[in-house]
Order: C-alpha cells, then structure tokens, then sequence
C-alpha cells in the first residue's frame, strides 16, 4: 500500500538520510530507528507529505501522495511530538474539533467515550491547560480509537505515559496491526509489539 | 483541627465561621436599616440649611459618608488579603472578595453624588482634579480585582493574585485622602480633622457620623451574607458542607 | 466541504471567545485611535468631518493587522496547525475558513463601531452608511491579503515586520478606495466606482488568498 | 548582584535583536499613530502645538501598553520563567533586568523618535526639552507598573484586555504629570512641580514594582 | 538533608495527594512514582519551592525552605517537562545563559565541552528552533556537567533522549549519587540507577 522510493532529506547544511526506501503491507508494522537528530521526525512528516523529499517519491496505493493528497490524508493519522491540543479548549472539544477537521464528526458521547477509554475519565471538561503531561498526550492518544485510517504515523507515542496506558496504547496498536492497519512508529523506549511482519528503518548518523 | 487548648485561629476556620456569621446578619441589618432612618431625618429635616449652598448641600450626608466608606473598605480588603497572603487562612480571601462588591458600590455612589453635586458647585460634572481622578482610580482597582478574581480558575491562585493587587491599590488610597492637602484643589478640604475642632454645625455632623454608621452596618451585613455564600461555594466538597447540604434536604 | 468550513470556524470563534481579550484589545485599540482625534483637533465640526473616512480607515487597517500576528502563530507553536495541514479538505477551504472566523472577530466589531465614531465625527447618516458598506467590503480583504503575509513569515525570526512590509504595500489600494468612496458620497459624488473597485479587490482576494495562503504554509511548515 | 541583572538584561536584549519585528512594530505604531494626528487637525501650527503633549503621551502609553504582553508571556510557555524563579538571586532583581531591558527596547525608541514628532507639531526647543525629560521619566515607570500588571494576568484567561484593564488606572497619574509638565512648560509656567512628580511617581515605582512583580509571578506559577 | 513533612496538594477542586513525606541524605535516590496525572509534577515542583504545599512543609538541612530560599536554590537543579530553552538562541547561549543565571559564570569552552559531552558537536552553534526533540532535551541535560549543585530533581529526564543519551544520563546520575549528591526522579521508563539507597514515593490515585 505505501511505498517509499530511495528518499533522502536535507536540512540547512546537512543532509539527513539518503538512499531510504521500503513498503507497506496491510498489518505490517515499521520500526523507524536512529538516534536523537537522525531525521526519524523529518522522514515520518516526509511520508505525511509534510515535507517535500529532496530525493525519491512516496507511493500510496501505486499513487504519488502528492498528485492523491486528499485521499491519502483520509487514510492518514499523524501524531507528532507535540500534542496538537489547544489549551484553552477542553479535551472534549479539543477531541471532536480535531476528528471534524480530519473529516470525522463525532458524537458527544463517543467522544466521551473515547476520553474514558484512555482513562480520562473527570477530566473531559477541564481546560487543557491544566492536565498533566501524560493526560495531554492521552487526549491526542484518544483519536486513535475514532479514527478509520489505516495507516497510523506515530512519532514517540509512549513518551510521558505511565506504565498502564503504555499497556494499553500497545494492546491498541496490535489490534489495529490485526485489522490490517498499518503503523510506522519511532519509540526509544523498549516496548515490543506483536505483528505479522516487522520492519525497520533504521537512520544512521550520517 | 485537632490541637488541644485554645485554637486562636477557630474562627478564622470556615466552618465555625459560617454558623456565627449566619446569627450576626439579621441583628446587623437591622441596626442599618434603625441608623439610616435616623440619619436621613436627620439629614434632611434636622439639619439647617447652608447659607452659602443651599439645600443642595444636603447631598453631603450620602456623598461624604460613602466616599469615607469606599477608602476605609479598600483599606480593609487590602488588609484582608495580606493576611490571606501571608497566613494562607482561607477565611481572609473570602472576607477580601466579599467587601469588593460593597467597596466599588460606594466608590460609585461617591462618583456620581459628587458629579451631581459638582453641577450647581463648580458648573461641572467633571474636572480632572487630583482627589477625583484617585477615587475614580479607586473604582477601576476595586473593578480589576473582581475582574482579576472572576478571570482565573484556581480559587486559590484567584484569591492570591487578586489579593496582590489590592495590596498594590492601597497607595492610592492615602493619596485620596491628602490630595485635597497635597494639591491644590477644586475639591473641598477635609472638614473633619482630629486636631481641631469641627467646622461645621453640630446636628450635621450627627447626621453624618449616623450615615457612616449606617453604612458601615450595611457593609458588615452584606459581607457577612456573601462571605456565607464563598464559604459554601468554595467548600462544598468538604465534608461538613455536605453534612449541611444533607441536613437542608 | 461547507462543514469543515463551519467547524474551522466555529473553532477559531470558541478559541476567540474564551480569549476574550485578543478581540476586545482590537476593539479598544481602534476606538482609542479614532477618537484621539476629536481630542485633538478639537471640536469644530467641519474639520472633523473632513478628516473623518481618512481617519477611520487607516486606524481600521491599523487595528486589522496589529491582530493579523494571531492568525496562525498559536496553530503553529502547539502543532495544531500541522494536523491541519494533514486534514484530508482542501487547505485554501480551511485557510478561508480561520480568515473568516478571524475577520468575524476583528472586522466586524470595528463595522459595528464604526458608525458610531463617524457620529462622533459629524459624518452624515449617508456618509455613514457609505462608510459601513467601504467597511463590510475593504475589511475581510484586509484580512485575506494579511493572511497571505502572515503565512509566509510564519517562525521566520522578524517575522513582525516582515509582514508589515510585505502587506501594507497590498493595503494602499483598500485604502485608497476605502476612504475615497466616504469622501466622494460625502462631496457629493457618487461612491459607486469606488466601491464597485473595492468589490473587485475583494473577489480578487476571495479568489486568490486563501490559495495563496495555504502554499505559503505548506512551505512555512516544511 | 549585579552580574545577574546584566545578564537578564543582556539576555533579553540579544533576543529582541533576534525578534527585531517586535521592537520596530512598537515605534512603528508610536510614529503612525502620532502622525495620524497632523494629517487629521490639517496644518494649522497653533492647534498642533496645543495637543502636541497630550497626543505624544498618550500614543506612548498605547504603544507601551502592546507591548507589554510579551513581556513575560513568552518566558511562561517555553519554561524559561520556571528557571528564573529558581535561581538563587533574588526575584525582584531579575524582574527589573527584564523591565530595564523592556524600557530599552520600547521606552528608548520612543524617547529617541519623540523630538522628530515634537518637531512635526511645531513644538519649542524648550518644550521638546521638557517632552524628552518627562518622557525619560515616565516611560520607565509605565514599564514598571505595567510589569506587575503583565505578571499578575500571566496564563489568565482573557489576559490581555485584563491587563488594559489593571494598569491604565494606575496610568493615568503618569499620564497627568508627564502631559502637564509639556503643557505648563509650553504656556510659561514652570515643568518643574510636574516632573518632581512624575520622578516620584517613578522612584516608588522601582522600589516597588519589581517586588510586587516578583510576588506576582510566583502567585501565577503556582 | 531534605525532609519533606506530611505535605498536601490541591489543584482546582481535587486532592491530589495528602500525607507525603520522606527524608534524603547524600547519596539518596528517590523515585517519585505515579501514574499520569497523579501530582508528580506537582510534588517537584513543590520540593522546588514553585508551588506553596496545602499542608505541610519542607525543610533543607533543618531550615524551611521558604525562609532561607537563596541558600536553597543554589544547591538544587531543576529541570522540568518543558526544556526551559529560547528557541532563538543557540544551545551555546542557552546553556550559558542559564547557568549565568543560576549563579554560575560558564567560560564558553566548558560551555562548549558540556555541550561536546551530550553529543552535541557541531550543533552548538545553531539556533535551538532546529534542534530535533531529543536534541533540545539534551542541551537542557547539558548542565547537569557544570553544576555544583548536590541536589538535582529531575522530571521525566529520558523522555525523547535515544538509548546512548539514556546510558549516559544514567551513568551521570550515577557518578553524582556517589559523589554525594541526592537525585529525585520521576520517570515511566524502567531504567535502573544504582545508589546506595534507593527510596521510593508513590503517589496513588486520591
Ligand atoms: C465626582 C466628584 C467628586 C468626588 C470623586 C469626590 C470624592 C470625595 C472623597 C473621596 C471624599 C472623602 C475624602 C476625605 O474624607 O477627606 C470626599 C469628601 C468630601 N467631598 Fe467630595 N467628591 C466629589 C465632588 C464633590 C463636590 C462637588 C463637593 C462640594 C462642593 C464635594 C464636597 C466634599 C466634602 C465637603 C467632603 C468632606 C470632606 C471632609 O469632611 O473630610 N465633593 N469627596
Ligand atoms: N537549519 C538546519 N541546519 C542544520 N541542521 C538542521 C537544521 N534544521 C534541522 N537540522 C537538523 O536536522 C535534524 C532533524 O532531525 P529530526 O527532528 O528529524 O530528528 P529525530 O530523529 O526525530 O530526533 P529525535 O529522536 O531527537 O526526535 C536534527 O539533527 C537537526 O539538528
Ligand atoms: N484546575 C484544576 N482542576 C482540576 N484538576 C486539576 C486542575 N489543575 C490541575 N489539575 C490536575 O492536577 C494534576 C496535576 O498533575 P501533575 O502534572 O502533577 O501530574 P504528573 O503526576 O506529573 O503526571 P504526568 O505523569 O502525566 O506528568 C492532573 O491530574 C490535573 O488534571
Ligand atoms: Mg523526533
Ligand atoms: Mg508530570
């Protein structure tokens, strides 16, 4: 389904990766690997068409992502290192305005259940601004369970969460990966995920 | 609180505080209301009539006395708050944020007595003079500190930073009081000074220190009401509100 | 299509409500600009309604793009306006529809207020309402040319000035017309060529900006 | 001691250098919004002369006012602030580095530009003299009660009208002296008693605004 | 040295814990645990005299910290969720600036060698802004190398940092622990520091 073809990416002076390339199968799961600045982040908003290759092209479905961009968002979650929330807004809003924009609108009370699922349960009418660190980083986690996309780009997803939503963001993952979803994932952490195929890319200091 | 012997600090407790302030409201209120019936008789029929002004001087014993109160309310919100601040006793914010409202009523009412006074006085509603522009600078601080304390969510954060800024407002306020001193004025001087005698008629002088006494009853009665309300607004997850709540029901 | 249009909207307008501040700040700032003047110049009618449309104009402009910083510089530092770019809608839809949300909460206020200022400028009721109309026209163009500006110099350091320099240039003509259409009812000729102009800058920018602005972001953001 | 004032001072300024559009947009706004006013009154030297003070002073008080905002806001959200809170030194020493370096980046352009506006209006030598003075004078005390204001609001809901709404009472004395003294000064009464006023208003200031700043931001960071 | 006392925090309408104390010498470990939205946080940054305790109080070398703040803040490194860094500056200038304002004058080659000591060669000069995530984090671990303080409290320290940075952190705490010095820690990762006692603070669901 997704096919990266020999990428390479360059930022101020330095070129990052070059020569990257792989392929996606439906309940195929990729490992992006490589030290701090090695340019996992560059190459995962690459595949989302945020950054435009210096080199190579990106294929969805035999498609080049840029000429099929809507139809390739449709199919798309990104989550990054920030946590895309706004603090002034709640997680319930902050939730459903997100999932409209991504083309989804979600009830209240699926949304709610969405919050409960990542165990935000009392805290969906609080400002953002006041949740801790981790809860922040479930309420973005929390577009995971209302989403329809098969491909899931996740950027450091484990970062500030504790032991028992790690359990359960990896329980999620591997259910999606059984769907036939697809997932690409950067983690420094440790964390082992069953999956029909594994793969990794793995960035070298250049 | 469990400690053993006298606690000074009983009744700065919300939970003692709230029955006791719930029996002085009526006695007060009343006391108010006996004072003000006087003090307006007094006023307005006891009260000669000035040979220079006319009756309209008569608007004085509302204007001083309300103009007196909304310098002598900031000072004790201020004051509230610095304890507050520097004891962390709940019950001091709640006393602060229930005197604003009263404090900014009579920097207002003192505003527009004194504009309307100031018509047949100096032929205007306004003039930038230093004790008028400080008491309307008064009226905007009693404003930006309920503003300030409706605006942030934590009520401890609320009542701390609010606090702070009362605190900051009170250089105004002897400003207020020494302008007419300081600067030289429209506004008419102080009339009532502790070193020398009064320079007015004896029954207005009655009249007024009634009208303070009236309103300052009125101020203690309407505080007292609203600190009730903070109290069960800020405390209702505590286990005695609840108990209260239960036994209403 | 129209209701991500409505929910990028409605986002921006909660966001706005609950930033109070941010709109009433280009409120007050306008009002305050405006009304200097008669403080100034003192209270001679025909003066004042001389330099009326001039002066309401350019501190409408003023106000617009003192808040043209906020249209996307939040979205971009908490990555909301990543997800954005990552919504499978057409960029330039949503790009229109934040400019929109945006010119509700700084350009309507100042059309609301603004006859109310021209009162107090003597302008006549036919001046006045030439004056809303140069408004409801001139000042969501304001905001789709302060858009494209504000997207290309997006987490550039300087940023600020930037902006103003590459902006105010695109605002002349809005000025131009703008004021020149209060000035022409008022003299007693006609406004319609200026304000049929104004109608064609802002169909221009209807057309061209949110486009504009939605691949100045996708470079901003690479 | 005073190794750390410097080095706030030094710190905040390399970033303003950084963020030049931020410094120019506060002189930017200060000239335009004075400039308005000859265009508005028209060329009469007599009426321009008699507003000159009032106009620069209050245009100063605006433009220091917007940007009072970044004062400490941007410190808050990347953690900066959080630090500075747990160095050694004391608080209040640090918040007047950051308020210096404010007044250097807004309070001196205003200061260095407001002879030019003073000239456009036609003001004496020795009004344009008093001008500079009172502004020198005031502008600093306007930094330092608008920090307490900036600290007090800081993450709030609504902050910045907020602000608006704190500090313009307490604005309004500086404002009084400072365009007094231009004022009596320009009608032949002496500057003087204004600006020993208006020093005072700015020694009580500094011995206490930075304290009550200091107080403000641990209350806010709590 | 610290002794915390029976402290207590509120936050809007909740308790978020009650009843904490504890006590650290030289060469204690502490592991403050929790799960997300426990008052982790909260907790640090009460020992760092950022937040007032609801009850209770904090007492270094017997003194309460309120009352001799100075002399306590120079014997204490704090470093938070946020990296506390200005995106315009360089890391250079960052670390610096900090640690000027901590109270310790850096000459720009120890700088440079703290910097050299979390791998940041050749990224010295660059503005932060550019920087990767884990990159950020480390300019901000960088003053762990200069410091002199002996009490460090650290929140979440290996969040976004690859499994080099991980080990050298590790072994940096490590170094300091026996040298004298007293860690507090909150992390979600299983990263095991040695110490010749190891305490532990965990805060349950109120
Ligand atoms: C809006 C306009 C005015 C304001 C804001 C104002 C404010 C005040 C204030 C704050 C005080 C209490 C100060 C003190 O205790 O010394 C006061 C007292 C007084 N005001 Fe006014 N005033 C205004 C207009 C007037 C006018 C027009 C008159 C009469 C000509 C007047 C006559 C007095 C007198 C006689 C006192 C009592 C002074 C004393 O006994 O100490 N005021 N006013
Ligand atoms: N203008 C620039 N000049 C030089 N290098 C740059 C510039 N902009 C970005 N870089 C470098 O590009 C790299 C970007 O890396 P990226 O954010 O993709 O890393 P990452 O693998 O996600 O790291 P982490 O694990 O820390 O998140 C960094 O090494 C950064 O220093
Ligand atoms: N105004 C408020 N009303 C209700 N709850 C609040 C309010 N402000 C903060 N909180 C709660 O206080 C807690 C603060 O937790 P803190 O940030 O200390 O958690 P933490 O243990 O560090 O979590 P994490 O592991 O996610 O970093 C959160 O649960 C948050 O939701
Ligand atoms: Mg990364
Ligand atoms: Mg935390």
């Amino acid at each position: 389904m997704l096919e990266a073809i020999n990428l390479a990416a360059v930022r101020g002076d330095r070129r990052l990766f070059a020569g990257v390339g792989f392929s996606l199968q439906g309940g195929d799961l990729l490992y992006v690997q490589g030290a701090n600045g090695s340019g996992k982040t560059t190459l995962l908003r690459m595949l989302c068409g945020l950054v435009i290759p210096e080199e190579g092209k990106i294929l969805w479905s035999q498609e080049d992502i840029r000429s099929e961009r809507e139809a390739y968002l449709q199919s798309l979650v990104y989550l990054g290192h920030l946590c895309a929330l706004k603090d002034d807004l709640t997680g319930l809003e902050n939730l459903r305005i997100t999932e409209a924009l991504a083309g989804e609108e979600i009830s209240e009370p699926r949304a709610m259940a969405a919050l409960q699922g990542v165990g935000l349960n009392g805290y969906e009418d609080l400002p953002v601004r006041v949740l801790s660190q981790g809860q922040r980083r479930r309420v973005a986690l929390a577009r995971l369970a209302l989403t329809q996309a098969p491909l899931w780009i996740l950027d450091e997803p484990f970062t500030a969460l504790d032991k028992a939503s790690v359990g359960s963001l990896k329980t999620r993952l591997e259910d999606h990966l059984e769907d036939g979803g697809m997932v690409i994932l950067t983690t420094h952490q440790e964390i082992e995920i069953k999956a029909a195929v594994i793969k990794q890319v793995a960035l070298a200091e250049y | 609180m469990a400690f053993a012997g006298i606690n000074w600090f009983k009744y700065s407790s919300p939970a003692s505080f709230y029955p006791v302030a719930g029996k002085m409201i009526p006695w007060v209120a009343s006391v108010a209301v006996i004072l003000a019936v006087i003090g307006l008789y007094f006023s307005f029929f006891v009260a000669p009539t000035d040979y220079q002004q006319g009756e309209a001087y008569r608007i004085m014993f509302i204007h001083v006395p309300a103009a007196w109160m909304s310098m002598f309310i900031y000072v004790v919100m201020a004051g509230y708050a610095a304890m507050g601040l520097i004891f962390n006793t709940r019950l001091s914010a709640m006393m602060a944020s229930s005197l604003a409202p009263t404090g900014a009523l009579f920097t207002f009412v003192a505003l527009w007595t004194g504009a309307l006074w100031g018509k047949p006085m100096w032929g205007a509603w306004w003039v930038w003079d230093a004790r008028l522009t400080t008491e309307l600078i008064l009226l905007f601080l009693y404003i930006g500190f309920m503003s300030l304390e409706a605006a942030i969510d934590d009520p401890r954060r609320a009542s701390r930073s609010s606090g702070l800024l009362a605190i900051v407002g009170v250089v105004n306020v002897p400003i207020i009081y020494f302008s007419v001193k300081w600067w030289n004025t429209l506004h008419q001087g102080a009339s009532i000074s502790f070193d020398k005698a009064p320079s007015m008629a004896s029954t207005m002088l009655t009249a007024m220190l009634l009208m303070t006494f009236a309103f300052w009853m009125y101020t203690i009665a309407m505080v007292l009401y609203r600190v009730r309300c903070e109290i069960l607004e800020r405390e209702r997850h505590s286990e005695w509100v609840m108990a209260l709540v239960e036994e209403r029901k | 299509m129209l209701a991500v249009l409505r929910c990028v909207m409605m986002r921006d307008l909660i966001l706005a409500v609950r930033r109070l501040s941010d709109v009433l700040t280009t409120l007050f700032f306008f009002v305050i600009v405006v009304s200097l003047f008669p403080l100034g110049v003192g209270p001679e009618i025909e003066v004042l309604r001389m330099i009326a449309p001039g002066v309401v104009w350019v501190a409408a402009i003023l106000a617009s793009m003192l808040a043209l910083g906020r249209l996307f510089e939040n979205d971009y530092r908490d990555g909301t306006l990543e997800q954005l770019l990552l919504s499978p809608q057409p960029l330039s839809l949503l790009v229109l529809g934040k400019v929109m949300a945006h010119w509700a909460v700084t350009g309507v206020p100042l059309v609301l207020v603004a006859p109310l200022l021209g009162m107090q400028f003597g302008m006549s009721a036919q001046g006045i309402g030439v004056l809303l109309i140069s408004l409801i026209l001139g000042t969501p163009a304001i905001s789709l040319i302060g858009a494209v500006g504000a997207a290309l110099t997006l987490g550039v350091r300087g940023g600020g000035v930037l902006v103003s320099l590459l902006v105010l240039p695109l605002y002349i003509p809005v000025l131009i017309f703008g004021a020149g259409a209060v000035e022409a009812s008022v003299s007693g000729l006609g406004a319609e060529a200026h304000l049929s102009l104004l109608g064609a800058i802002l169909v221009l920018a209807l057309c061209f900006a949110p486009w504009a602005a939605a691949a100045a972001l996708r470079i901003s953001l690479d």
